[in-house]
């Protein structure tokens, strides 16, 4: 099943929002790698750059009380799940006002009281806790919906072939979203993965198995909003491939020799920023590229505050570090 | 007060906290499946009657897919009671629980609670290498975890209402033969650890051990089963003339450490008995707690009683090797005067 | 692709032996569950009882020197491989003369003499190691196919799901034999598998998917050859799924409740034993009623020496659970 | 001789036994693709050009599967060398590790080797709790697993070939800290284990533990990076007129008890140092072992210097405080006069 954009066209203001979103991902991750160059990010880094239509495709088909289980790589998520920029650059500076008190840095980003769940940095383990969750929320009768991010390369985990049948049989309401972004560091999908689409193993557990596009936000979201009706109605789960690559290199200085530049080059034509605000300007003729510029003026600020937010921040105490071990209340 | 087996306990234990939190669920595999079995040692026998297999929720063969059902689950306001049905099983899922369930109120910095509890039947039962480890120390080396082992009935049902009730993962390690499981699931070489439990609602605090018999001349340190040998040693060791103190720590995490170190300040003299392997093992903590913390206080080396360093083998008398005697207690014991 | 009777009919000679392997199953079980009760047998006890068309039906299609991996109902499968019935009882009677010197018990049984694999107890876990196996053959270029035997239920193992997918990337020379008992100790599959078929999961890995009636040991072996000729040739890994039935409790002493009686009568008159006999001696019509109570003689020999050699065999000495924690040589 | 950092012994080790034995391959994530890592930290670099892609075998990301064919191909005559990206990741294939591999010769009767080398990174480098983690102590604590830990790039290289011919699974823990890996996969305060390293074939025995530095005073025991800060400490303390013995196990399993029981009955005083959590931490065996074996010898309690309780936080500032320091070391040494 391939889903593509809906007849329904989406409103200027709507259009104008995702663009936002996707512009403060791309910006922040920019912003992260620079800052790590200057040595103010001590953590790790895996980047989004490129994938930003997949995490705004799938968040702006949400609640805010959905929840989101991130991956390794998940500054994306979190801000398209509503997280602050200034608590998500706090924590990858390590400072206290982090989202974890930076106690979490890069790969842990995330805030329960948006929904983000605490990513989690061990491939494909996220899957079975986002299946919990929605095994919660049909319990508690909540209709929340859970989503699972995973890559290509996690979808040959165990804990994700677990996850996927459980929720199978249980009917519950979670998406599993896959973003193929055809490599797993530097494993190319096809030496790991044997059939054509990671969205074929729905059919070892009798759910949808969906492909889309993802590098079209609108695409993503149309698919994603299917997929969480059947999930709010009881349906059950859905396995929803998003077709994307990375932009940038795995982590830090990760100088990708393992793919080509002719193929890095394909993929920057089918940049989902471009795409996007060519839909908005040309196609859909809902703004000009002055207004697009505006939201990046906006986007701007925001990223220019939350750096100053982060760098401005104290330093957590090194006793700190024996605080929350176990629940001290909220 | 009525008697119960400790499998008993702690159904009873379930079932009240079930019925006084609606949030509070069971799951596993074959916990619930009408006919079957009530999980690997008949705790959870009869449950769904009452709660239906919503709350008493069986699961596919997917060790990974329980515990991290467990901790989403936790996480959003749930209070899950996993079971795995042999505690080697554990290792199936040793991601969830180490990477995952410990470190997740951690990692966000103190803002998310993972109120899970996990039960594993531990202990060496003629099943060979597979189905009959005692994990215990695996999981005492994970912060974040809570690590349980009653040995009584009554600290078995009071202990995992504790442990439901507590916001952090905990894990209750139980010995096969100590259940008292009755028909099919009966146990050869099975203690009967039947006692009284009070039908009011209680609990056993987290934490706190408790002196099973005092004496003056030497400090037995036991758990789960090797409590009993530690006993059957002490009446022994009575006859001539020593006088042990047994100790059953009850909670491993967080460990009372001064109800140990209390009773080494008197008696100048340590054992630690456990069934599982010796080395690195869960007494080697015991030992070393006490070799810093009550040093000038010993009069003789520390002795720990435990299984050699080798998988459980299946054959009776290897196996009865194996797992540490009352008689092999006695010896260390009297190896210290 | 379901797979019936090929069109070749076996010899007199390859259907007595069928039967004989098979009944030396089934009344070697029997045996076990009565020693069991006289408490000649200290171990724990998950008998093959009503599949065993399954274990011989795929070692009758294998070399000598290709590799099984059992579970923890594993007799069938080793006394199929050749394993010998002496060794296996007084493995099970806690004997030195066991194939495991009385260390491994019921669960573990095996003899990589006859390319048995000690079995493995932990649902699901034999899965990869079957794959290491097949690739080991592979690199040493012996032609060697590996089997993995596992049930419905430990088809929702993660370890399976990682196994199937490295067998199907690499083109390994492995069979994952799905034995489809419909019950996972008291759980029924339709609790906890959302397709029809556990067959149907090969889709997610790009290898066939073959379904076959497991109580007719003609067609698994007819199958297990199409499937092996594949391996050998390079063609890599088939999940093979025998619908079958396990006529007797799940371990010792199950009285078999969560399943009704009416079940069990239908699955009885599919007795694979009676089903061969019939075949052997009403539609073949290759040997007479008499020949195959020969057969069951023969066979009450060979267990009744078994039983001898396990009962008059030494218990190991204590001490002996010292050895062999590392190796220590042939 | 040839000067070397300990990815580059590691990788020459396995690059001889490669060469000498057919039977030799490597297996796990990204070791092997052209342009790509050479593993996690560039120890497999460049080794595929050699050996080709069969012999240094890219994996999916399927822990399970890595250790699981690992233990298949080394019980039909090959010898594989897997590999982990992080020793956290170690947890997601416990089951294999510690069910399988360990067990297997001995459920066999003896029947059946396991010759695998599994390697794995361990120490906190700024990444986080699920990427920063020490876990020799789950691992010393399964029998059947022998364990190393080499802490300069000659014992890297000669441990490791070591351990590729020997018949038994063999874990070896690598710190990140002491690679010496270059360019990008350098890592933010590393030390350079940099050593001399012999062209020709050599071995380091398994099981032979080696004085690092002697001296009268007391005893240290440290592993991997803590056995540099125990030399720092040493230093420290000679010009405050201690003089400290430093021991470096270098094999955890088996352990070269009598190397650390010879130095305590001289020395009378013993701290251990690791990276790990305190409590149940490998270093507490090293403790009850000696307080056991040379507690007559004793003139102070034993002290160990370990992080504390807590999951490996990850701002800088919490991370030097949970990793012990060369000045804990001392102060821990200085208690103890
Ligand atoms: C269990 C586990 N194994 C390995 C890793 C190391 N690792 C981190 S990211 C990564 C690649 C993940 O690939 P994919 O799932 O496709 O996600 P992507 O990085 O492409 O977003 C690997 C191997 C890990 N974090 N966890
Ligand atoms: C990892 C693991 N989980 C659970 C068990 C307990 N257990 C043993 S057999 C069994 C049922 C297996 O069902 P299936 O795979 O269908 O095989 P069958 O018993 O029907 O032959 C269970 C749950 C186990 N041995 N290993
Ligand atoms: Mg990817
Ligand atoms: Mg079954």
């Amino acid at each position: 099943m391939l889903v593509t954009t809906s007849i329904e066209p989406p409103t200027r203001a709507e259009l104008l929002h995702l663009y936002h979103e996707m512009l403060l991902i791309r910006r922040f991750e920019e912003q992260c790698n620079a800052l790590f160059l200057q040595g103010k990010i001590p953590s790790t880094l895996h980047l989004y750059i490129g994938q930003e239509a997949v995490a705004v495709g799938v968040c702006s088909a949400l609640r805010p009380d959905d929840f989101v289980l991130g991956t390794h790589r998940p500054h994306g998520h979190a801000l398209a799940k509503g997280v602050s920029s200034r608590s998500i650059m706090a924590e990858l500076f390590g400072k206290v006002t982090g989202c974890c008190k930076a106690k979490g840095g890069s790969m842990h980003v995330g805030d329960m009281a948006v929904g983000m769940f605490p990513a989690i940095a061990i491939v494909g383990a996220n899957a079975p806790i986002a299946v919990g969750s929605a095994l919660s929320a049909k319990m508690r009768g909540t209709q929340q919906v859970t989503i699972a991010f995973f890559g290509e390369g996690g979808s040959n985990e165990g804990a994700v072939h677990e996850a996927m049948n459980m929720a199978a049989i249980w009917q519950l309401p979670v998406l599993f979203i896959c973003e193929n972004n055809l490599y797993g560091a530097s494993t190319p999908i096809s030496q790991v993965v044997a059939v054509e689409n990671v969205a074929d193993r729905a059919a070892a557990y009798g759910i949808p198995g969906v492909i889309v596009d993802g590098n079209d936000v609108l695409a993503v979201q149309e698919a994603t909003r299917i997929a969480v009706e059947r999930a709010r109605e009881g349906k059950g789960p859905t396995l929803l491939e998003c077709k994307t690559y990375r932009l940038c290199g795995h982590s830090r200085s990760d100088a990708c020799n393992y793919r080509t530049r002719d193929e890095e080059a394909e993929w920057r034509d089918k940049d989902p920023l471009v795409r996007l605000s060519r839909y908005i300007t040309e196609v859909a003729q809902l703004a000009t590229a002055e207004e697009i510029a505006q939201v990046a003026e906006e986007v701007e600020a925001i990223m220019q505050d939350a750096i100053n937010f982060a760098e401005e921040s104290p330093e957590p105490q090194p006793e700190e570090a024996l605080l929350h071990v176990f629940w001290e209340g909220n | 007060m009525p008697e119960m087996t400790i499998a008993e306990a702690l159904r009873e234990g379930i079932r009240e906290e079930m019925r006084r939190d609606p949030s509070v669920f069971c799951l596993g595999e074959d916990i619930g499946i009408p006919g079957g079995f009530g999980g690997a040692f008949t705790v959870t026998l009869g449950l769904s009657d009452e709660f239906g297999h919503d709350r008493i929720l069986d699961t596919p063969i997917s060790e990974i897919g329980i515990a991290g059902v467990a901790i989403g689950a936790a996480m959003t306001g749930m209070r899950p009671i996993a079971d795995v049905q042999y505690g080697d099983f554990l290792f199936c899922m040793m991601d969830q629980l180490a990477n995952q369930a410990a470190k997740m109120t951690y990692m966000s910095g103190g803002t998310v609670k993972v109120p899970l509890v996990m039960r594993a039947p531990v202990g060496s039962t003629r099943r060979g290498s597979q189905h009959a480890q005692s994990l215990e120390a695996f999981f005492t080396h994970i912060p974040g975890l809570k690590v349980l082992a009653p040995s009584t009935a009554y600290d078995a049902k009071g202990l995992l209402k504790s442990a439901i009730r507590d916001d952090n993962p905990v894990l209750i390690f139980e010995h096969k033969l100590l259940y008292g499981s009755k028909g099919g699931r009966s146990e050869k070489g099975a203690l009967t650890a039947v006692g009284e439990v009070p039908s009011e609602d209680y609990v056993v605090p987290i934490g706190k051990g408790v002196v099973r018999r005092t004496g003056k001349d030497v400090t037995i340190v036991g758990k789960l089963l090797t409590v009993y040998r530690a006993l059957e040693a002490a009446q022994e060791l009575a006859q001539e003339g020593i006088e042990a103190e047994v100790i059953d720590p009850r909670t491993l995490i967080p460990l009372d450490k001064e109800i140990i170190l209390e009773s080494v300040r008197k008696t100048g003299r340590l054992v630690v008995v456990e069934e599982d392997n010796i080395t690195h093992g869960w007494g080697a903590e015991i030992a070393a707690m006490v070799a810093e913390e009550a040093f000038f206080y010993l009069d003789a080396p520390i002795k720990r009683v435990a299984a050699p360093d080798t998988p459980p083998p299946f054959a009776p008398p290897m196996e009865a090797f194996y797992v540490p005697s009352t008689a092999r207690v006695v010896s260390a014991v009297k190896s210290l005067f």
